[in-house]
């Protein structure tokens, strides 16, 4: 009789049984919508172009005046052109190579995934054991020699970094699809004659969700740092596209004179990487205890 | 025991081929002939030819990839043409600083994460807990480089405590060893709490206590070696990590590694010293997870080789 | 330490130089222009020609004369004895002018014409040329002599055995060259026990290092950075108009850069002053030739004016008055403030109407695209390795070699007089006209001359900042 | 008149060793507490077995932790008195309790597997406790738990002493448990489902075992469980439990034959009973979640006797009407008597 | 063509013969590979409309059975039909076909349902699986009957699994069995993890489905009063293999097995009370799979074990006539061996 009881949810639960959501997730998920809004409308406010530059108006301090008269709120770069529009143009660039990395990784990582940890067998050691040479492989010295291969374009940054990353989502799904196969809604959809392809959709699939956009959150963050990372290689975006992983990367020369170039971006990256950490923990919390299963 | 240690060595020589096919056949589609970084824009094509044949680079790929794994299983794996001397060689040479530098970034990340993170498993929800957890997370948020150069503008140019560069002193080792750290000693911390607090509601600690055994202990003794496992695991792999995360460190802290070592090799196009070092970084990531495997093994008595 | 074996003794110079040291066999192709190696191997060797300021003097060789139209005695100095003991001979120098010879680098267009060496006796050398080869003592300023059982010995990589004022004690590569007095120099026992040369990747670092006193000598110091070490305590600043400067060469064989005025349009829409004033300040001047004005064979041309109006027009003229688009590549690492002098520049070529592609690539790539000529616009640094226009001038803008598209037989006939040319003011006659000719017909743009910034400790007397980034710090002592 | 256990007890058997009053166990904050049990009244007496029935979630283990000191975090008694040998509980300190836990009272869990663990030896895990409270050499308490596993039935007890949990059988794993419990000879035993996780062989020796010992040590029993038939083949003494209150209480026969709340009726008429072929009778609706308890009786929704008042009062728990007082046989039901009487 | 005429009342619905499954498992070297059998030489009947039960202690292989009988185990000797489809040579499309006929309830309904599907979807799953079965305009129609079957308000359908109760969601997973109306449906203790009085509504809830459909059971379970209350014939198990077997008055009423004895005695029920019982009391625990006793495999633990059982392996034999078979060299010998 004990055998069932409903586990309790990690997170706070209200009366109802709605939990709370905490408030360092609602900061989070406030300072999110505001670098998506900035990526969004920011190149509008304040226009950017990466490859013009203003001499006389180079390495100014944040609030300093520009030769045009306008103030350069966040200071000015080593060509002379305004941090906050690097910033706001460059968020741009840096979500979409975090989104679309963590997309192209996650879904080749859930493909992957699937159909080792649902088919098992020899499919599956094969499978395990191409993910063990990737994980075994520095990764930044295959991001480093990919770049080479491809040479410097976002697509191009995007295919090295979720080579990189697709592993991981591959192991998270490999185990969630595993332990979803042994579960016996499992066996009673085969005994109601499922084939396998209505077992993986239906049921293997559902459970490798949650913990498959809970890896995804943790490495959004990570891609963001990768890429910065890449640049300072000088393999990351390229130059006429801004950034923030270039800015910090280019800057760093400066941050014993200008020390805002680098600083700017790197605490921007900073603040937005923990605020998807905190929203990807509330999220973990909150998802449903029993859909860990 | 054997068993399990042998199906492992055998999944590890997989592995480890599996890496080196990979290296030998990326390093040879980049782009960049070594021939003419070795001799510059002004080589004539003969010269070109003549390099080319002498490092073997003529010769059609199959047969190169050949005498390459027949050269591995020598041990050989070729000479640098930069560098001069064998690449192996090179790459060995430089090894031990790049382990010092990760067992140092490793000492310091258990030194500083794992009592925070029974701290923090004491009153989860407080204060101490919710800075770790966020600290976590800014951590592993800051680019590596930026936070090294930082940190040496804090403690070498305006504090002068510690040495800007690598001079071969313990101070020197310092600050690329907790740079290095840094973003895990959170992480930790969080794995530690979670495994603390999942551990603590456990049957077992509760029948501990009710055999009146003192807190301390149930903690340290009866936690403590439940945690062990998972924690061990974590190590291994971190020390792969660090090994790996190492390249930008090194390259920051001019610290004479094999990252650098490698960085320096792949813009160069020095075939021979991107094999080493990814031979070296691994075999010692394979070597490091063999380990845990074993020690996992060992601390939990639960597991058969069936069941590892 | 790690690695490299001994280090050098206490009191050691600290000397950090902005790039690493791979290697230092003087017959490995891959570093035989190489400036840091350079460094080490003119304080571990010995050549028979040194330089000192534009003038060349004895080294080994105590006196030199050209006998005929292709051959030139030398003479060495007596008492000169390599690190190991062994007495320098002729015998010595004719092994190394075989090997240096036999070894395909950046270094085997000087020694093309040099047939061969002999030893008359164990004093005297003749080398013989195919041709007149006047720039064969500049030239022997790159010959380093090793003994003749060591010249093809791969120790010589790590533990080179030379005859220089400094013998080596230890050696990781691109990390450190450590150095040790050589007691029985001939040229006297040096001030300094000794010379450590670290390489500092970051240029924070490096920066910190030598405000710190970590270090005593830090050179170049990137242009922006100057401010960070100018005023510190402890620190002098110096620098020198180096012989490296930037290149923008139009690729003369691809539209629309085969028609010259666009090329000149080109050049008449970069604002010079200003980019060099503002990005550079005192870190670059300004070139009024293909060369910087301390080369050998200099001649300063009319600059251009910035006439962007006038630009304009020569484009319209030639058929592109809507403007154009066209692709510039460049490495990273070519030099300092590279990307944002490329930036500048495309961004005042944005102003006329051309869209130029920023194309910062690999080195490896850069190279592979520049020698196929698969470019556009090449921004690049180049070094006047020997000082002299032979080595750039003369080498670069032929037809035969052909590294830019542009073919101008006049060209090519002044050239190949200068070259045979001796040194005197008809050689230095036909590198002006030759400059003039490249200048004008715009082959390139020459924004600038990198000046060379040294940081160090004002505890160091004796040292002299050097053109070619390679001080004698043999000469340095330290209070 | 009587209205407790205690003045029914106390009246004809030895005082009772542990005894619960009134007690409310809550989660929560003080004051806004979700009260999960409610008004507990209790008595172990020496030698005998009482048994705490009940549906899953109705408070026995809570109750049974209370008692040991052990409410998982969160959980606090918030009202009534815990005495263990004339000692009131309340405001002991960690070293108090731990004092107590082992002599005096101890327990064993329900599941084997996990209270014991994983991480050493069955052996190391019995000789613990004389470790820890008779400061034992390692020597010593080895060889004092060897004689003691030996005692509950665990063959080759000397070389067992060197296995891990896993490597026990769950009966095996059961008997080291109550080694455990047993090393110093408590007054008090609680046992919380000792047996739901074995099998009915095993579970026969283990009850063997425990009421064996039991019996020999005249110990106090508080053994809960939710098997009708497990509590009738050991215990002297039954109280049933609802939504965190006895609802039921009194000798085994009393509460058996004469069940005088319709909570118990419902409980033994939902048995499948070789004496009642056909269709059983369950018990409407499901039990409430605690914290949301209906006003009045909590039985009252799923009661067929409930009437107008059920659902206002709560009833109290009063001695059964017609039977002598001396019996101690109390329910809290409004209509104790209806009940009686439907049943014959 | 064949099962769907296999339903008449009293024939043989499933037969199993000679059923022999279990696992692979390593060897203790962890190399190669060994064969359990959980299932060691099963022979059973389910006739149409009748409930057998199994019982037995943990281990014994009753699940092993159920999984090989609906074909989530593929045995590794003997034959199962139902009907008159061999399912051991069937293909899978008869398999498939057959599954119609054949359902399973499962222990736990939490975790044998999909937690994350909505009740009607749950119920109706089968007949997207079985497509022809039911036009997909009738699925919810047919939900609401199915519900109101299993005594659950059609306002249930909406809701989602984790909303249910215990015995709720056991009647959910009763009731999604029943969508593809199965003439035999298999209860691996299908009532084993439910309170008392939950399970008496779905054990009424399972007579009351026999009556009303004819739906023959296979139920597992190691409750002797549940198997008493709902068998028609029982089937001891231990360690792999049939030790008694027959009505369920023959066997409660007049067990031929130590075993089964020991099994009764050991049953706990309100009616004992303490120091009353005189259990047979068996020692000892289940012997492993992996390396079962020689002759007779419950001799380890067989209070009148004697040599001949430790080498001849005692046949399940018909003692007192009518079909009351035993599996015991003393079966014939009456009560009077034990005591
Ligand atoms: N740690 C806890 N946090 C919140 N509520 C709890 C906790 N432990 C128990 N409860 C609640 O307290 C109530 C009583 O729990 P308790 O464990 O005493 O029940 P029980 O009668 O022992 O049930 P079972 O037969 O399932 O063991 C239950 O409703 C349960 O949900
Ligand atoms: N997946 C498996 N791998 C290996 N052995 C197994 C596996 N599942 C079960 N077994 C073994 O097979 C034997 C029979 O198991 P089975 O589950 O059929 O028993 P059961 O009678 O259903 O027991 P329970 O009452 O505990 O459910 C047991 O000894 C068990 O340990
Ligand atoms: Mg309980
Ligand atoms: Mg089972």
């Amino acid at each position: 009789m004990t055998a069932i009881t409903v586990p309790e949810g990690v997170a706070a639960r209200t009366e109802t049984g709605r939990r709370r959501v905490p408030v360092r997730v609602w900061v989070g998920v406030g300072v999110l919508a505001l670098f998506v809004l900035a990526a969004l409308l920011g190149p509008l406010l304040r226009p950017y172009d990466p490859v013009a530059t203003h001499l006389p108006d180079r390495l100014l301090a944040p609030g300093s005046r520009t030769g045009s008269g306008s103030i350069a709120w966040l200071g000015t770069d080593q060509v002379g052109r305004d941090l906050l529009a690097d910033l706001l143009a460059g968020a741009r660039i840096t979500l979409l190579v975090a989104g679309a990395t963590v997309v192209v990784g996650g879904v080749v990582g859930l493909v992957v995934g699937l159909v080792s940890g649902y088919f098992g067998g020899p499919l599956d050691t094969v499978l395990s054991r191409v993910g063990d040479i990737q994980l075994a492989f520095p990764s930044i010295l295959l991001a480093i020699l990919l770049a080479g291969v491809l040479g410097p374009s976002i697509t191009n940054i995007v295919i090295t970094l979720a080579i990189t990353r697709w592993v991981i989502f591959a192991r998270v799904v490999r185990a969630s699809a595993m332990s979803t196969r042994r579960l016996e809604f499992v066996d009673s959809a085969r005994v109601l004659g499922c084939g396998h392809l209505r077992i993986l959709f239906r049921h293997v699939l559902p459970s490798c969700w949650q913990p498959l956009l809970v890896a995804a959150t943790v490495q959004v963050g990570l891609v963001m740092v990768a890429e910065a990372s890449l640049s300072f290689l000088g393999l990351g975006v390229p130059v006429d596209t801004a950034s923030w992983g270039a800015t910090v990367s280019i800057g760093r020369d400066y941050l014993g004179s200008a020390w805002w170039i680098s600083t700017v971006p790197a605490a921007a990256l900073a603040l937005v990487v923990t605020a998807v950490g905190v929203v990807g923990d509330g999220f973990r919390d909150l998802s449903d205890p029993r859909s860990q299963i | 025991m054997g068993a399990f240690v042998a199906k492992r060595l055998g999944q590890a020589v997989v592995v480890a081929w599996g890496a080196l096919t990979l290296v030998f056949i990326i390093v040879r589609v980049v782009p960049g002939d070594p021939a003419k970084l070795i001799l510059g824009p002004d080589a004539s094509a003969d010269q070109l030819k003549h390099v080319r044949a002498d490092f073997g680079l003529d010769h059609p790929l199959w047969r190169q990839y050949l005498e390459h794994l027949g050269g591995v299983l020598h041990g050989d794996l070729g000479d640098s043409w930069r560098l001069g001397g064998s690449a192996l060689g090179d790459t060995l040479e430089r090894f031990p600083a790049t382990l010092t530098l990760s067992v140092v970034a490793l000492v310091l990340t258990i030194l500083l994460g794992f009592p925070l993170g029974m701290l923090c498993a004491r009153r989860p929800g407080k204060v101490l807990d919710l800075l770790v957890s966020t600290g976590s997370l800014v951590g592993q948020a800051v680019p590596s480089f930026w936070l090294g150069i930082v940190l040496i503008l804090l403690f070498a140019r305006e504090l002068g405590w510690l040495p800007a560069t690598a001079d071969g002193s313990f101070a020197g080792v310092l600050l690329p060893a907790f740079t290095l750290a840094l973003p895990f000693i959170g992480w930790l911390a969080r794995l530690v709490r979670g495994g603390a607090l999942e551990e603590g509601a456990k049957d077992y600690v509760r029948t501990a206590r009710a055999k009146g055994v003192p807190e301390g202990l149930v903690q340290y003794v009866h936690v403590g070696r439940n945690i062990a496992v998972p924690v061990v695991t974590v190590l291994g792999l971190l020390m792969g990590n660090f090994i790996a995360n190492a390249v930008i460190i090194e390259v920051v802290f001019s610290w004479p590694g094999i990252g650098s070592l490698m960085v320096d090799a792949i813009t160069n196009r020095d075939y021979a010293v991107v094999e080493a070092a990814v031979l070296t970084m691994t075999v010692s990531y394979i070597a490091l997870n063999l380990l845990v495997d074993v020690v996992y093994f060992a601390l939990d008595p639960r597991l058969t080789p069936e069941n590892a | 330490g790690f690695g490299g074996g001994g280090g050098a003794p206490q009191g050691a110079l600290r000397a950090a130089f902005g790039q690493p040291v791979t290697d230092l066999d003087p017959y490995n192709a891959a570093t035989a222009v190489d400036e840091a190696s350079l460094i080490v191997k003119r304080l571990v060797f010995d050549t028979l020609v040194r330089r000192q300021g534009d003038r060349l003097v004895p080294g080994l060789a105590t006196g030199w004369e050209r006998t005929n139209d292709t051959t030139w005695v030398f003479t060495l100095r007596r008492g000169a004895r390599f690190h190991d003991g062994t007495p320098v001979t002729a015998a010595d120098v004719a092994a190394c002018l075989k090997r240096t010879r036999a070894v395909a680098s950046a270094q085997t267009p000087l020694w093309a014409s040099v047939t061969k060496a002999e030893a008359r006796d164990d004093h005297t050398v003749v080398f013989t040329t195919d041709g007149p080869l006047g720039s064969l003592p500049v030239n022997l300023t790159l010959l380093f002599v090793v003994p003749a059982a060591r010249v093809a010995d791969p120790e010589q990589k790590r533990r080179p055995i030379g005859s220089g004022p400094f013998r080596v004690t230890g050696f990781t590569p691109s990390t450190s060259v450590e150095l040790a007095r050589f007691d029985d120099y001939w040229g006297g026992r040096a001030d300094l026990p000794g010379i450590s040369m670290p390489y500092i990747a970051e240029t924070s670092s490096a920066i910190t290092a030598l405000r710190s006193g970590d270090i005593d000598l830090l050179w170049p110091i990137p242009p922006d950075q100057l401010p960070e070490v100018t005023g510190v305590k402890g620190v002098g600043v110096e620098s020198i108009p180096s012989w490296t400067y930037y290149l923008n060469w139009f690729n003369c064989s691809r539209r629309p850069f085969t028609d010259p005025n666009v090329r000149r349009a080109m050049c008449q829409a970069v604002d010079l002053p200003q980019i060099v004033d503002r990005l550079f300040g005192r870190g670059g001047q300004q070139m009024r030739a293909p060369i910087p004005s301390t080369v050998a064979g200099y001649a300063a041309q009319e600059p251009w004016t910035y006439d962007p109006a006038a630009a304009k027009r020569l484009l319209a003229a030639a058929g592109l008055g809507r403007g154009f688009t066209t692709s510039m590549m460049w490495f990273d690492a070519t030099g300092p403030l590279a990307r944002e002098l490329a930036e500048a520049m495309i961004s005042s070529w944005a102003d006329i109407g051309v869209t130029v592609r920023p194309q910062s690539i690999e080195k490896a790539q850069w190279l592979e695209r520049l020698n196929s000529l698969d470019w556009d616009m090449n921004l690049q640094t180049n070094t006047v390795t020997t000082g002299d226009a032979a080595f750039t001038v003369g080498r670069l803008y032929t037809s035969k070699a052909h590294r830019m598209g542009y073919r101008n037989p006049a060209l090519d006939k002044i050239l190949a007089s200068a070259a045979a040319a001796p040194y005197g003011s008809d050689r230095d006659a036909l590198y002006g006209e030759a400059c003039k000719i490249i200048w004008s017909d715009a082959v390139g743009l020459f924004p600038l001359t990198l000046v060379t910034g040294y940081g160090r400790s004002r505890r160091l007397t004796g040292f002299t900042p050097a053109p070619n980034n390679q001080p004698d710090l043999a000469a340095v002592r330290r209070r | 008149m009587p209205s407790t256990i205690e003045e029914v007890a106390g009246a004809t058997e030895a005082t009772p060793v542990a005894r619960l009053r009134g007690v409310h166990i809550g989660f929560g904050a003080r004051g806004s507490e979700r009260p999960v049990v409610r008004g507990v009244e209790l008595d172990l007496v020496p030698g005998r077995v009482t048994a705490l029935v009940g549906e899953s979630g109705s408070g026995k283990s809570l109750t049974t932790l209370a008692l040991m000191g052990l409410l998982p975090s969160g959980a606090r008694v918030s009202a009534g008195s815990i005495e263990i040998d004339g000692q009131d509980t309340a405001g002991f300190t960690d070293a108090q309790w731990r004092r107590l836990r082992g002599p005096k009272i101890a327990m064993v869990f329900q599941d084997p597997m996990a209270a014991l663990n994983p991480s050493f030896t069955v052996g190391w895990q019995v000789a613990e406790t004389f470790r820890r409270h008779q400061g034992a050499s390692h020597r010593t308490a080895r060889t004092r738990a060897i004689e003691l596993m030996r005692t509950v039935g665990i063959p080759d007890a000397e070389r067992k002493y060197h296995a891990y949990p896993h490597e026990f059988s769950g009966g095996m794993r059961q008997r080291a448990m109550i080694a455990m419990a047993l090393a110093l000879e408590p007054e008090v035993l609680l046992a919380d489902e000792p047996t739901t996780a074995l099998d009915v062989t095993v579970q026969a020796q283990i009850l063997r075992l425990l009421t064996a010992r039991q019996a020999e040590a005249r110990m106090a029993m508080l053994l809960v469980s939710h098997d009708l038939g497990v509590v009738a083949r050991v215990a002297q003494h039954v109280a049933v439990m609802y939504a965190g209150r006895i609802v039921e209480a009194g000798t085994l026969d009393e509460v058996y034959t004469s069940p005088a709340h319709p909570y118990t009726r419902g409980l033994l008429d939902a048995m499948p009973d070789p004496g009642r072929p056909g269709r059983l009778v369950p018990i409407d609706g499901q039990p409430p979640a605690p914290g949301r308890l209906p006003a009045g009786c909590a039985f009252a929704p799923r009661c067929r006797f409930a009437t107008e008042v059920c659902r206002t009062d709560d009833p109290e728990a009063l001695p059964v009407p017609g039977h002598g007082v001396s019996t101690g046989h109390i329910a809290a039901c409004h209509h104790s008597a209806r009940v009686l009487e439907a049943r014959s | 063509m064949n099962t769907a005429q296999a339903g008449a009342p009293g024939t043989a619905l499933l037969r199993i013969q000679g059923l022999r499954a279990g696992y692979a498992t390593r060897g203790r070297s962890g190399f190669g590979r060994r064969r359990v059998d959980a299932v060691a030489g099963v022979d059973l009947t389910v006739h149409a409309g009748q409930t057998l039960c199994v019982v037995g202690e943990s281990g014994c292989g009753k699940s092993t059975l159920a999984r090989s009988v609906v074909g989530l185990l593929d045995p590794f000797a003997g034959s199962i039909s139902f009907g008159d489809v061999d399912l051991s040579s069937a293909g899978r499309r008869e398999r498939h076909r057959v599954a119609r006929d054949l359902q399973m309830v499962f222990q736990d309904p939490y975790t044998s349902l999909n937690p994350r599907m909505r009740v009607a979807d749950v119920i109706a799953e089968g007949w997207h699986v079985h497509r022809g079965v039911l036009p997909a305009r009738e699925h919810a129609a047919e939900v609401d009957r199915l519900l109101s079957l299993v005594e659950l308000d059609s306002s249930y359908a909406g809701r989602r699994l984790h909303e249910l109760s215990g015995g709720q969601c056991q009647r959910v997973s009763i009731a999604r069995a029943l969508a593809l109306r199965p003439k035999l449906i298999v209860c691996d203790e299908a009532v084993s993890a439910l309170d008392v009085s939950v399970r008496a509504q779905v054990l009424n809830l399972l007579m009351d489905l026999r009556k009303e459909l004819g739906v023959a059971y296979l139920f597992i379970s190691h409750d002797l009063d549940v198997v008493r209350h709902i068998a028609d014939e029982v089937a001891v198990m231990y360690l792999g293999t049939i030790v008694e077997h027959g009505t369920a008055e023959q066997v409660f009423g007049n067990p031929r097995h130590p075993y089964t004895r020991a099994l009764l005695s050991a049953a706990p029920s309100i009616h004992d009370r303490p120091g009353s019982t005189t259990e047979s009391a068996l020692t000892g625990e289940v012997p492993s799979p992996a390396a079962p006793p020689s002759g007779c495999r419950f001799r380890t633990r067989c209070p009148i074990a004697a040599d001949a059982c430790a080498t001849e392996v005692p046949e399940l034999r018909i003692h007192d006539g009518g079909d009351h078979a035993a599996a015991c060299h003393f079966a014939g010998e009456g009560h009077s061996t034990v005591t």
